[in-house]
């Protein structure tokens, strides 16, 4: 901390601090020269908040690689952009809006949704595909339905009305998230590559406009509540939840794209967290400007609006421009069309500073850069995480297979989330070639032939065991997911949900999921390219699972040659891809059938996911395979009724090959890298000899056909009835909310 | 014994019915609307007969059910 | 044929419609601001999907009273053709153009899923490529398709031929279970009177690709271009 | 001049968020709720000063567009 300036003493803190620290505070007067007004701590206070600043995380994004050739912007704007040829680039970004989501399910759900698409289209992409990743608490916790039900209708009201599909996501239970539920939303837009709009503000004397919604007194501290922990009496936090409008946020949509292809604009930023405050520090910081702003001039629709409640309003549904001068009523004219506000509110200087005004009176007289680049950063420290011991596949009670595979497909965890996405208008726009339910949503880019692969995934209680390999794992999966359906992985975005950094042990898997993320993102060549982080994701002193989301985009080049998991032609045969050792720490067997949440997770051996991985991409790009999915949750025998059911096809399942695999590790373990795949039984030997030359495990283990699926040993179930017993459990669990 | 329940949203909280409802009568020509605000009204009727009991219930089901008080305020109404 | 498609504040599903319209007319279709005054002269007038003004107050009760839908409603009484889809049927019932009113669904949630529909009638210009009893595998995306008209409303549309579509099982039967919405009766779509004028719920736009999983929407807007050509 | 609107479903026509909310009540343990109906409550502030010119207007209104009648009913309640 920068030493103490005379005026700053404690004794004359004031008694708010407004969630900043006494050191904070003090750099905060150093800076100023002079005890800051409130408006100015209001600034303060959010543009250091975690949100805003990432103070706790920032050493440690640092690590995550963020280049590669086809990426045009990585971290450190809106949303990250990535060239896929053809002069098109494709723009997306995940956030979480899980405090919100919790004190008010439907508004905090959907104003995330609001907000991560306007971060897309606020770089000149049209949105074309929203993922929600979303963790929820046991179950049995008599608020989780109430939750399920809000969050999964603010998530529908809100794309629906903004006529973008949602095609993808994850929905998790566990205890950990009784009192933090995680609400992850990812956009992802198309745009010009050559037309990528910046939030680095330029030239002196030009205009900033105001244009959407106007402004309220709402959520105001939004972003340091997303920086805070939640206590019992959160709820009483309630008036900062903010009510989101999808309908001024389509006209908002349609005039910024209208605007954009004029020449009009020379930057642009969304108001998300903090508003007006950052929007227009990041704006001005980034151009090395100074900015002023008329705040009488901010089109406001509640009275007596006072400059530090315009300042840090959450009020959605707005943008923030800098304009060439000469382009003002041509721009006007658009926003009028669409009937949204259009406010000439101030203009950049070169002065360096932020000088807010009201009514000709200074409310606020700041340096703009120090607010950027002296905010505070924080290398904490971290406690490693205990290693675990191996669980003994013998030591767990036998179970029949069967039985096990009935509970395993009817959990909560693997249970069909039909319920969810049908809530969801997912065919919007015509494009729509995979919908939720497999491996990873495709959707075709205008009249194709090319297409995108998005999925988002994260296997938490992997982070919990071991936060290096959870978070390796967790882009091994994403990765994996793409490809599974033919698409070259390109990059991914990341949503890191943690609890307190201020606990060694917390911020201890926060490094070590971001050491497991970067070593698989350098492995894979899949670079970060957006992101969010979330801290203080606790109740009462207990936090969450670590849970680093993952939003992956791959590329098609042609959308006839991709694979789904469905089976589609009786005889073929199954070939599973990747070796089996028939590993059980951590399954979802082990927890489901055993009742145990224990042992190491898997280990991820990147290169044999990278070898794998390509060798299947290869096969549906030549039309090899008749369907493909990737062994993750529940191992072998659960992907494999995933695929009948999807197919509405039996199969059968053979015992495995070597002697010294445990039955329930050989159909349930979930070792890495592996894929099952069917495919016409002239071509199994080939395949299997082509494998063998490129190093792949494979083997032949069952065949297509019928109408149940036949385990090892004789024992059979019909796909009828898995399928009922898939689709069941969560519309059964809502029904009786 | 009949109950009538007033949902509106608290002031300050964004109205984007209201607002659409006030702009479209302005297109239509009815000049002079200041301002609209939408809320619900919910008809409960209740076996219940004792009215205090009936005003606790009907008090719990706005808390639990009725109402977001996050953002909405409600007004209980029990007829005679 | 040519065809207008009008867009209102909110539509979304205009170039779905669009896109249907060229790719199987051969033509494309003009694309009509709310605000335009003047609706050009077309054959065809599509209402297009979405959440016309936010679906606030009424599904399509704001878009029903703007100017161009007035307009619309003073050709379709001349006997222009008009199609509305979705938030399209429900802007046309409440601008009067089709009896009845599209409520909340049952269930009360959106749903978003492939329903069979069986044809009622094919004696209709935008019926006519498909056989009556034919069952057609199309999406619907809605919150508010719950079609409901009194008993009588009912009958009159039973007798006179003017149900188009209704929600069937895949063979064709009708029940709650093949029922997204709960709407009376089955109705997925109905005529005017004079059979000019059709509404529904379900999007044939969406269906006009292989790759998507269904053609079976094709038909209808086949079934218009010969009939209006 | 402000007024109140209430918006009410005819008796008649089924109400599915109604029905919805007693099915939601009933699960949540509140016993003896014979009926729910759910309305609209359309809260106004004119310029007009005139009572009868402003009771004119909201019932052209609701005919228009407030309402629609073919299902629902409608009550003005102008302040004083
Ligand atoms: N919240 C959601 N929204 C949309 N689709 C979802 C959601 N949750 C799950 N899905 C879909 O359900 C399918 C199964 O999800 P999941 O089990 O997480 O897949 P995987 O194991 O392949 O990662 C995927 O297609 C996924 O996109
Ligand atoms: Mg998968």
């Amino acid at each position: 901390m920068t030493g103490r300036t005379k005026g700053a003493t404690a004794a004359e803190r004031p008694a708010d601090l407004m969630g900043l620290t006494a050191e904070e505070y003090d750099r905060a007067v150093a800076i100023m020269g002079r005890a800051p007004n409130r408006t100015e701590l209001g600034i303060f206070s959010v543009m250091w908040s975690e949100h805003c600043s990432y103070k706790s995380s920032k050493v440690w994004l640092k690590k995550l690689p963020t280049a590669g050739p086809r990426v045009i912007q990585g971290p450190g704007e809106n949303a990250g952009v990535v060239d896929i040829g053809d002069g098109q680039a494709v723009v997306f970004k995940m956030e979480s809006h899980n405090h919100p989501s919790f004190i008010e399910p439907y508004q905090g759900a959907a104003t995330g949704v609001g907000g991560i698409m306007r971060d897309v289209f606020t770089m000149g992409a049209r949105p074309i595909a929203n993922l929600n990743a979303l963790r929820f608490g046991s179950p049995d916790d008599a608020k989780t339905p109430h939750l399920v039900a809000g969050v999964v209708a603010g998530i529908g009201g809100y794309g629906n009305c903004m006529g973008v599909p949602t095609v993808g996501g994850e929905v998790n239970f566990h205890p950990s998230y009784n009192g933090n539920i995680l609400v992850n939303a990812m956009t992802v837009g198309l745009a010009d590559a050559a037309r990528i709009f910046y939030s680095r503000a330029a030239g002196v004397g030009n205009p900033v406009i105001y244009v959407g919604a106007k402004t309220g007194r709402d959520g105001i501290h939004g972003a340091t509540m997303a920086s805070a922990e939640f206590s019992d009496d959160s709820e009483e936090k309630r008036p900062t939840v903010q009510v989101g409008d999808p309908f001024t946020e389509k006209l908002l949509l349609e005039a910024c794209l209208e605007l954009m292809a004029t020449d009009a604009i020379v930057a642009i930023q969304d108001m998300g967290a903090a508003g007006l405050t950052s929007s227009s520090v990041e704006m001005s910081s980034k151009g090395g400007l100074g900015i002023e702003l008329a705040l009488d001039k901010v089109p406001v629709r509640e009275s007596a609006m006072t400059p530090y409640e315009i300042m840090l309003s959450e009020s959605q549904e707005r943008m923030l421009l800098i304009l060439k001068p000469e382009a003002r009523d041509r721009a006007r004219a658009i926003f009028d069309k669409w009937e949204l506000d259009f406010a000439e509110i101030g203009r950049l200087t070169d002065s360096g500073r932020l000088v807010l005004t009201m009514h000709g009176k200074i409310a606020a007289d700041m340096p703009v850069e120090p607010l950027v680049s002296q905010a505070p950063v924080y290398d904490r420290p971290i406690a490693p995480t205990p290693k675990q011991a191996a669980i003994d596949a013998r030591s767990l009670p036998a179970t029949s297979p069967v039985e096990a595979l009935r509970k395993l497909i009817g959990c909560p965890d693997l249970a069909s989330k039909r319920w969810v996405w049908e809530q969801y208008d997912h065919l919007i726009m015509g494009n729509t070639l995979q919908r939720p339910g497999g491996d990873a949503a495709v959707i075709r880019l205008g009249d194709g032939p090319k297409g995108l692969a998005l999925a988002s995934d994260c296997t938490p209680r992997y982070c919990a065991a071991d936060p290096e390999r959870g978070g390796m794992q967790a882009v091994a999966e994403n990765w994996r997911n793409l490809t599974a359906v033919g698409a070259l992985p390109l990059a991914i975005t990341d949503n890191m949900n943690f609890g307190n950094p201020e606990r060694p042990e917390i911020m201890g898997q926060f490094a070590g999921c971001i050491e497991g993320m970067r070593q698989a993102c350098v492995a894979l060549d899949y670079p970060v390219v957006s992101g969010n982080v979330s801290l203080y994701n606790e109740t009462n002193g207990k936090g969450i699972l670590p849970t680093p989301a993952i939003g992956g985009v791959g590329l098609l080049e042609d959308v006839a040659r991709s694979a789904s998991l469905a089976l589609k032609q009786e005889g073929d045969r199954l070939v599973l891809l990747g070796a089996t050792r028939g590993h059980l720490g951590q399954s979802l067997y082990l927890r489901e059938i055993a009742g145990r949440e224990e042992g190491p997770p898997p280990p991820v051996d990147l290169a044999a996911e990278r070898r794998h991985g390509d060798f299947v991409r290869g096969l549906i790009r030549e039309g090899a395979v008749t369907a493909c999915h990737d062994l993750s949750d529940g191992g072998l025998l659960v992907a494999l009724a995933e695929m009948a059911m999807a197919g509405r096809m039996g199969a059968t399942l053979d015992a495995p090959g070597d002697k010294e695999t445990p039955m329930a590790g050989w159909l349930f373990g979930e070792d890495q890298a592996r894929y099952l795949v069917a495919l016409p039984a002239e071509r199994s030997a080939t395949i299997l000899d082509r494998a063998k030359s490129a190093g792949v495990p494979a083997a032949v283990v069952g065949r297509t056909g019928g109408t149940s699926l036949t385990l090892p040993g004789g024992e059979a179930i019909s796909v009828a009835e898995l399928s009922d017993i898939n689709e069941g459990w969560l519309p059964r669990y809502m029904g009786a909310a | 014994m009949k109950a009538k329940v007033h949902v509106t949203l608290k002031s300050g909280v964004l109205d984007p019915q209201g607002r659409a409802i006030q702009h479209a009568l302005g297109v239509m020509g009815f000049d002079g609307v200041k301002d609209v605000r939408q809320g619900k009204f919910i008809e409960i009727e209740l076996e219940e007969t004792d009215r205090a009991k009936a005003r606790a219930n009907l008090d719990a089901m706005c808390q639990k059910l009725l109402a977001n008080t996050v953002i909405e305020n409600y007004a209980i109404d029990i007829a005679d | 044929m040519k065809t207008a498609i009008v867009v209102f504040p909110g539509s979304n599903r205009e170039g779905d419609a669009a896109r249907a319209i060229a790719e199987i007319t051969g033509r494309d279709p003009v694309m009509v601001w709310h605000r335009d005054s003047e609706l050009p002269k077309v054959d065809l007038a599509i209402v297009p999907g979405g959440f016309s003004y936010g679906d606030y107050l009424r599904c399509g009760a704001i878009a029903a009273h703007s100017p161009v839908l007035r307009e619309v409603k003073a050709r379709a009484a001349k006997g222009m053709a008009v199609l509305g889809i979705c938030n399209g049927f429900q802007i046309i019932t409440e601008a009067g153009l089709l009896p009845g009113v599209l409520m909340r669904n049952a269930g009360l949630k959106f749903v978003c899923r492939n329903v069979n529909l069986r044809v009622e009638t094919s004696q209709s210009l935008f019926t006519q490529a498909y056989e009556a009893g034919q069952v057609l595998s199309v999406p619907v995306a809605h919150h508010e398709g719950n079609y409901y008209a009194d008993a009588a409303t009912l009958d009159r549309l039973e007798q006179s031929g003017r149900v188009a579509f209704r929600y069937c099982a895949p063979d064709g039967t009708l029940g709650e279970a093949a029922n997204p919405n709960g709407s009376a009766r089955h109705i997925a779509g109905i005529f005017n009177e004079t059979k000019t004028v059709l509404g529904l719920m379900p999007h044939p736009e969406n269906a006009i690709d292989s790759l998507l999983g269904s053609t079976d929407g094709r038909g209808l807007f086949k079934g218009i271009a010969e009939a209006l050509s």
